[in-house]
């Protein structure tokens, strides 16, 4: 009976999270971006830093996230995730680091050939809900908080249809 | 054609018939011509004339009419005969005689507005 | 002291058509489920009429398999009509083998339905044609596999369990609402496949 | 601030106000007569004097009850169209187009013209010449938003995917306050605009201020106000006309300070307001779509500073 | 020789003893929880309706309290935007769907049978299917609500606001839901009430003779039965817009907004008035009870309840005069929106003469009668106001509207089931409810309700949009709202004392005799609290009044057997005897097909793989649900062959 009620407890904080829409987040850079730069260090290498993405399963900032890719333009080089100008972000294959902070420091700190950098230009809020957002345009958010399709022409399935692409740290194209 | 199992005969399905022709019969007419003058709206604005929209309506306004003359007669046989069918019979001719007042009500509009606004 | 006393005593347990408890159950299902079907359709010309063309920018579903799943289901209708003679006859043998028969009819037109879903050449998200065609067929669907469930169970009823006068009353109401699948099926049919090519 | 019914400045809402009128009186006038025929038969009937009327007679009584019913009906049904009509015949064809999409809990104004550069993008605000009738075309960018504002016109849909064109004539000069009424989330409850009725030559005068890029900021205050404008997240969404900031999904804020009220008429537009509006907009309208930017408080008033010279 | 004459026998007292005891017997429910789970007597099934449905009434009238304590000052800080938009939109999903329509569905469970004279209703397993629905669904809205996932779209949620895009999270998905489980419990409330009317009438009680309120519930379940099926198309196609893809309603690829609005309010208006024929046909009741005189006018009566249902089917797009349609198209719907008083006149003219012509007498239940005319006339009033359009655009969505829905909703379908309640008190309980705390209760709840809404008429002029979390202060919409407020609490305080008196009475109250208000109807013919088997002897209907015109020696109906579940199927138009039938014993199977039906609903928001395999199941449950057991064969014709005598009987056109 203890397991069961541990599992209900479980879907019911789930479902807390995915429907939780607080406005009055604090905005402030206390998420340190953690790239690493350079592979040498001394003794063992350290274990990278977890760093949740705090938005990934809440529904409200995945929407956000969605409206906001269309907003600041970022359709204008990835076009609706399948890729343009800049690399496809719907499919497995990531080039600067999939974890969290990784995409964060990516858009905060901007890429070589062409990813420009929003830092102060674009609030941490809101930079994490485009983290989430990216996250789930490869299918790597639960599924019953992904955003679902927009009242726009069907380019892509929506996100809360898409199989999960475990991330595979290409390096490259 | 009467069964066996009960002594009172069953019913005269001709005079059923008118009878529930106006008691329902009716207000489908009204729905459709209002559902048919909701839709030519759009072809009335178009063909920059209401009479799409009076025609259709006046036509099933002068149907109703028939229907309403029918089931009257049809009340006037039902009012005498077994129970209940007094109360069909009335029934009949009130929704028929209401259908032809909002029918007329509906015809009203059509004939004053001009086809686009 | 003597009352007068009306004797119902010698009425029979049991009464086919429209006398029947059932019957008219049957008569509210249908109701309901012709209305769904009849604003379904009512949002297919709808939303056919708001563009000028349509399908738009696809193909109609090809009339090979509809058509086909048209004949069976018209022609399933006959061991439907013979099952409701023999059980208003409470003839169960017969009953029972034309019950069956419908089942085997049903079955035949659900594998059509499967094919039928491949030639319509529109998946239900690609756009609001696909959704009201997929939608449309879809219910229609889901309505002939409860049919066929549903008459599976009775013909079972009828092969193991004990048969009293009113499981041939269920066999009979069964037949009319399966009359409603098939009369339902065909303004289905003309929106799908004949509407795109005609009008 | 005038935002009722029944103080109509606007000839629309004056013969739908005459048209309340008498619907008001008639059927005030029927539920007297049918409550003062209730209370009279309640009396009788405590009494039980009339337990032998005759069911005919009722009958008859209610009969004719009946009909005044209809006539009464009739009459109301046929001055709504008279209505109806003298409303459709305001509905003349050229006029000035005001364009106005409705966007999630604020309003983008945009006055048509033939030539591109002059055309005129504003938010929240309309400016209407007194006595000439407006063609406003509605339009809605997300959800479904309602442009009413009561005592100038009854009010429209902007539906996504339709468009709908609403005419007023605002027949005295004055300031009306209209709101969003068709519920479209977090802050419809904030989702007001203002319709300014002025002479003629005031509103060409506005207009042509209008049409006009920003000024140039003159006080270093002003100017560092500029830079960090152009610098920090502002640019992400608003367009200030004549500087690097051209973001479109916010409202236009090139002639900022002529307008009256800022966040769609919640707030009227004062220093101290802009300044804590900057600093935490969601503790004015919560849920709305501006972020919480991290700035330094010289920083903010050097930004209220350059926003309160956007003439 | 027909199989039902008219005979001279001895009726002996011990006879009927006998019978009677044999009845209760073989009616009797079986005790402990699988008794109360397979339960099918049908007082049992409408009582719980109408209890279950009462309890939402109270919670809904907890979130009214919250709604207007956040508007009761203006930027007031109770309740930020998020959390009020879920309790208004819970308030009015409450109210329209897990009050309104099931109490009436209760009555008419509970009170359809013993008003028609018959031992049961029809179909009772699947009544106790639908009455666990509707408990299925309440719950899940609630428990939702508690987990922040409570609706915040409004009771319609129009897309696109609570379309894929513009609705994060689960909360549409809820609403959506929520109308599957309670559209199927009110379409199965609807074919019951429908079969049983039709063919459970006792003999001698033609059409004609039928009480108004058979009358009323009758064509309201015709009106549930074509009303729901378009809301549900409208949830369904929503709930497959947000989670399959589908572009019904999405603009850009075909689809359309105004559709939904179509389809929704294709039912939502029937639904309103569906909320409110039967409690036409409760003033009916309670008006002939208290005048002490049968109707006048029944023919009228009934002919304005068939032309409200008719008519109740064209009205819907004057909820969508401002969406921008054509002028012609909508001004059908003004003049069909204004015609349709013309019915409700006609029956508030025929009240008015059966109180003219009656004795009247004031009780509780009469009181709340009269309280109906004063609210529901104003109500009315301000439903010809909106009907016409130029007038309808300045005061649509706004609270002006709010106010005319209360007053109808409230002023024309709350109050008489607050008179029927205390009317039928003594039936349900067999204890008589206070006379002094009814008088009370109404006095609060009408002085409550006009201070609470008349106000709300002069908000919605003065410009006040509805479902605003908060507004400016300085628009003039200050103390209208505070009086809103101050009458909101006056009304839980009438709420609060009806309870008081049902549990004060259920104690204290003095018990209730057979006919305590010397009523006309059946059920009033049998005892307080009724037998399982309602009515024994049963005598044949003589006339429209039974308690009051029928002759005392109307023939007693003998020949149902009484060892078993048995009920006298009658013929539709006259009620002439037509066959015996053997009515379902009691089955646990509904209550399990309900909680698997209920997890496949609410699995199906989170996969739609959740429809395919969640429906195994019940259909599982349901072949077990009509598998026949040993009870349950008709001893009379199995085998087959022993019935063959009577099949020329049984297969006769009738």
């Amino acid at each position: 009976m203890k397991r069961r009620l541990a599992i209900a407890l479980l879907v019911l904080t789930a479902a807390c999270e995915r429907e939780r829409r607080d406005f009055k987040l604090p905005n402030g850079d206390h998420l340190t971006a953690a790239t690493q730069v350079s592979q040498l260090q001394p003794g063992a290498p350290s274990p990278p830093p977890v760093v949740e993405s705090p938005f990934q399963d809440n529904a409200y900032a995945l929407s956000e996230g969605k409206r906001l890719y269309s907003a600041f333009n970022c359709v204008g080089c990835h076009a609706q995730g399948g890729g343009a100008i800049g690399p496809a972000l719907m499919d497995h294959r990531w080039i600067y680091g999939s974890r969290p902070d990784q995409i964060f420091s990516t858009i905060v700190q901007g890429r070589p050939n062409g990813m420009p950098s929003f830092a102060g230009k674009i609030p941490d809020q809101q930079v994490w809900q485009l983290v989430a957002y990216v996250q789930s345009m490869s299918g790597n958010v639960p599924k019953d908080a992904a955003p679902a399709r927009n009242d726009d022409m069907q380019a892509s399935k929506p996100e809360l249809r898409r199989e999960p692409k475990p991330p595979v740290q290409t390096g490259h194209r | 054609m009467s069964s066996s199992t009960s002594p009172h005969a069953s019913f005269d399905p001709w005079l059923l018939a008118i009878l529930f022709l106006g008691i329902i019969g009716a207000p489908l007419l009204w729905l459709i011509a209002e559902q048919t003058g909701y839709t030519l709206a759009y072809q009335a604005c178009d063909a920059r004339s209401t009479s799409w929209v009076i025609v259709p309506t006046v036509g099933v306004l002068a149907i109703v009419g028939l229907v309403t003359f029918v089931v009257f007669r049809g009340h006037r046989t039902a009012s005498t005969g077994r129970l209940p069918l007094p109360l069909l019979g009335w029934l009949g001719v009130g929704m028929a005689v209401l259908m032809i007042v909002v029918m007329a009500a509906s015809a009203i509009a059509p004939m004053m507005l001009s086809p686009c606004d | 002291m003597t009352t007068r006393v009306l004797d119902v005593s010698r009425l029979p347990s049991f009464a086919f058509g429209h006398r029947s408890i059932l019957w008219w159950a049957t008569m509210g299902m249908i109701l309901i489920e012709g209305t769904a079907f009849g604003l379904l359709a009512v949002s297919y010309i709808y939303l056919k009429w708001r563009v000028p063309e349509w399908p738009p920018g696809f193909a109609p579903p090809d009339l090979v398999w509809g058509t086909v799943t048209t004949i069976i289901i018209l022609a399933s209708a006959l061991p439907n009509e013979l099952a409701r003679r023999a059980a208003e006859r409470l003839d169960v043998p017969r009953a029972r083998l034309w019950i069956w028969v419908s089942v085997i009819f049903a079955i035949a037109f659900c594998v059509t339905r499967a094919l039928e879903f491949t030639t319509l050449n529109v998946w239900w998200d690609s756009n609001a044609y696909g959704s009201i065609v997929w939608f449309l067929l879809g219910t229609h669907t889901a309505h002939v596999v409860t049919d066929i469930l549903d008459t599976g169970v009775l013909s079972t009823m009828l092969l193991i369990a004990p048969i009293d006068a009113n499981r041939m009353v269920d066999v009979a109401e069964n037949a009319s609402y399966y009359y409603f699948v098939i009369a339902s099926w065909l303004p289905i049919y003309v929106l799908l496949y004949l509407a795109p090519r005609l009008v | 601030m005038l935002q009722s019914v029944l103080e109509s400045a606007g000839i629309q809402a004056a013969r739908v106000e005459s048209e309340w009128w008498f619907i008001f009186r008639v059927t005030t006038v029927v539920t007297v007569i049918v409550l003062a025929g209730l209370a009279v038969a309640v009396r009788r009937g405590l009494r039980g004097r009339d337990t032998g009327a005759s069911e005919q007679r009722m009958l008859r009584y209610i009969g004719i009850a009946g009909a005044i019913t209809v006539v009464i009906l009739f009459a109301i049904l046929v001055r709504s169209i008279f209505t109806s009509r003298a409303l459709a015949s305001e509905r003349v064809s050229d006029v000035m187009q005001i364009e106005v999409m409705a966007y999630q809990w604020w309003w983008s104004v945009e006055y048509q013209h033939p030539e591109p550069e002059q055309r005129v993008r504003t938010a929240n605000e309309l400016h209407i010449p007194v006595g000439k009738t407006v063609a406003i075309k509605l339009l809605a960018s997300d959800v479904i938003h309602s442009f009413w504002v009561p005592s100038l016109a009854g009010k429209l849909d902007a539906i996504p995917g339709h468009e709908a064109v609403l005419w007023l004539r605002a027949d005295r000069a004055g300031v009306y306050r209209g709101q969003c009424a068709e519920y479209c989330g977090f802050q419809h409850a904030h989702m007001a605009f203002v319709v300014i009725a002025e002479p003629p030559d005031d509103f060409e005068r506005w207009i042509q201020a209008q049409r006009k890029t920003a000024n140039q900021p003159q006080s270093p205050i002003e100017q560092r106000g500029l830079q960090l404008v152009q610098q920090r997240a502002c640019v992400m969404c608003h367009t200030i006309r004549g500087t690097a900031a051209g973001g479109r999904i916010a409202p236009d804020l090139t002639h900022f300070a002529t307008r009256s009220t800022i966040a769609a008429g919640t707030l009227p537009r004062t220093p101290e307001h802009v300044n804590a509006w900057i600093s935490d907009p969601q503790a004015i309208k919560p849920g709305n779509r501006m972020p919480t930017i991290a700035l330094a408080p010289e920083d903010r008033a050097a930004i209220v500073a350059y926003l309160e010279q956007l003439r | 020789m027909s199989l039902t004459p008219v005979v001279q026998l001895e009726v002996t007292e011990d006879h009927i003893a006998s019978e009677s005891r044999a009845l209760s017997h073989s009616w009797a429910q079986p005790r402990g929880v699988m008794g109360f789970l397979s339960e099918v007597d049908h007082k049992r099934i409408g009582l719980r309706f109408i209890i279950t449905a009462l309890v939402f009434f109270a919670l809904g009238g907890v979130l009214a309290a919250l709604m207007r304590i956040q508007l009761a000052v203006p930027e007031n800080q109770f309740l930020g935007p998020d959390l009020y938009n879920q309790v208004f939109t819970m308030h009015g999903t409450t109210m329209m769907f897990l009050f309104a329509v099931p109490v009436f569905e209760g009555l008419a469970i509970y009170f359809i049978p013993l008003m028609v004279g018959a031992r049961t209703i029809a179909l009772p397993r699947l009544a106790a299917f639908g009455y666990w629905m509707f408990l299925a669904g309440g719950v899940f809205l609630y428990v939702s609500f508690f987990l922040n996932i409570g609706p915040d779209n409004g009771w319609f949620s129009y897309v696109p606001l609570a379309g894929p895009e513009f609705a994060p999270g689960k909360r549409s998905d809820t609403w959506a839901q929520l109308i599957t489980f309670t559209e199927v419990a009110s379409l199965v409330g609807a074919i019951v009430t429908i079969v049983t009317i039709f063919k459970y009438r006792r003999p001698g009680m033609t059409l004609d003779r039928m009480p108004m309120f058979a009358w009323a519930e009758l064509v309201t379940s015709f009106m549930i039965i074509f009303a729901m099926p378009a809301v549900m198309l409208a949830s369904t196609s929503l709930i497959l817009d947000r989670l399959v893809g589908t572009h019904f309603f999405n603009q850009a690829q075909g689809g359309d907004p105004i559709l939904y609005q179509h389809l929704f309010w294709f039912f939502g208006h029937p639904e309103v008035y569906l909320i409110f024929l039967p409690a036409q046909g409760l003033m009916s009741t309670l008006i002939q009870t208290f005048s002490s005189r049968p109707i006048v006018g029944y023919v009228a009566l009934v002919t304005a309840l068939v032309a409200t249902a008719f008519m109740g089917f064209g009205l819907w797009v004057h909820h969508m005069f401002a969406a921008g349609l054509p002028e012609i198209g909508t001004s059908f719907f003004t003049a069909a929106s204004m015609m349709i008083a013309i019915p409700s006149g006609v029956q508030i003219f025929c009240w008015i003469a059966t109180i003219w012509s009656g004795k009247v007498r004031l009780e509780v239940p009469m009181l709340f009668a009269l309280g109906y005319f004063v609210i529901f006339i104003l109500g009315g009033m301000t439903g010809i106001m909106v009907a016409s359009v130029p007038l309808d655009l300045q005061v649509h969505d706004t609270y002006f509207v709010v106010a005319h829905l209360h007053y109808v909703l409230i002023g024309g379908a709350v109050f008489p089931l607050f008179g029927a309640l205390h009317y039928w008190f003594p039936k349900f309980t067999g204890r008589m409810p206070s006379h002094r705390l009814g008088l009370i209760s109404f006095w609060l709840l009408f002085i409550g309700f006009n201070l609470t809404f008349f106000p709300m008429h002069q908000l919605g002029l003065n410009g006040m949009p509805r479902r605003v979390y908060t507004y400016l202060p300085g628009l003039g919409w200050e103390t209208l709202n505070l009086a809103a407020a101050a009458g909101a609490a006056l009304m839980a305080l009438g709420a609060l004392s009806i309870v008081i008196n049902a549990i004060v009475s259920l104690r204290r109250g003095e018990m209730a005799s057979r006919n305590p208000w010397n009523a006309a109807t059946l059920e009033w013919s049998t005892s307080s609290p009724p037998p399982p088997h309602n009515f024994y002897p049963e005598r044949v209907i003589g006339s429209r009044d039974p308690l009051w015109d029928d002759p005392p020696d109307q023939p007693i109906i003998e020949g149902i057997r009484s060892d078993r579940r048995e009920v006298l199927v009658t013929r539709l138009l006259d009620a002439e005897p037509d066959h015996r039938y053997h009515s379902p014993e009691p089955n646990v199977w509904p209550f399990i097909t309900a909680v698997f039906t209920t997890i496949m609903l609410i699995g199906s928001m989170y996969t739609p793989w959740a429809v395919v395999w969640g429906s195994i199941p019940p259909f599982i449950t349901l072949i077990a649900w009509f598998w026949p057991r040993r009870t349950d064969i008709n001893d009379e014709s199995y085998p087959v062959e022993k019935a063959r005598p009577q099949l020329n009987e049984a297969t006769g056109p009738a």
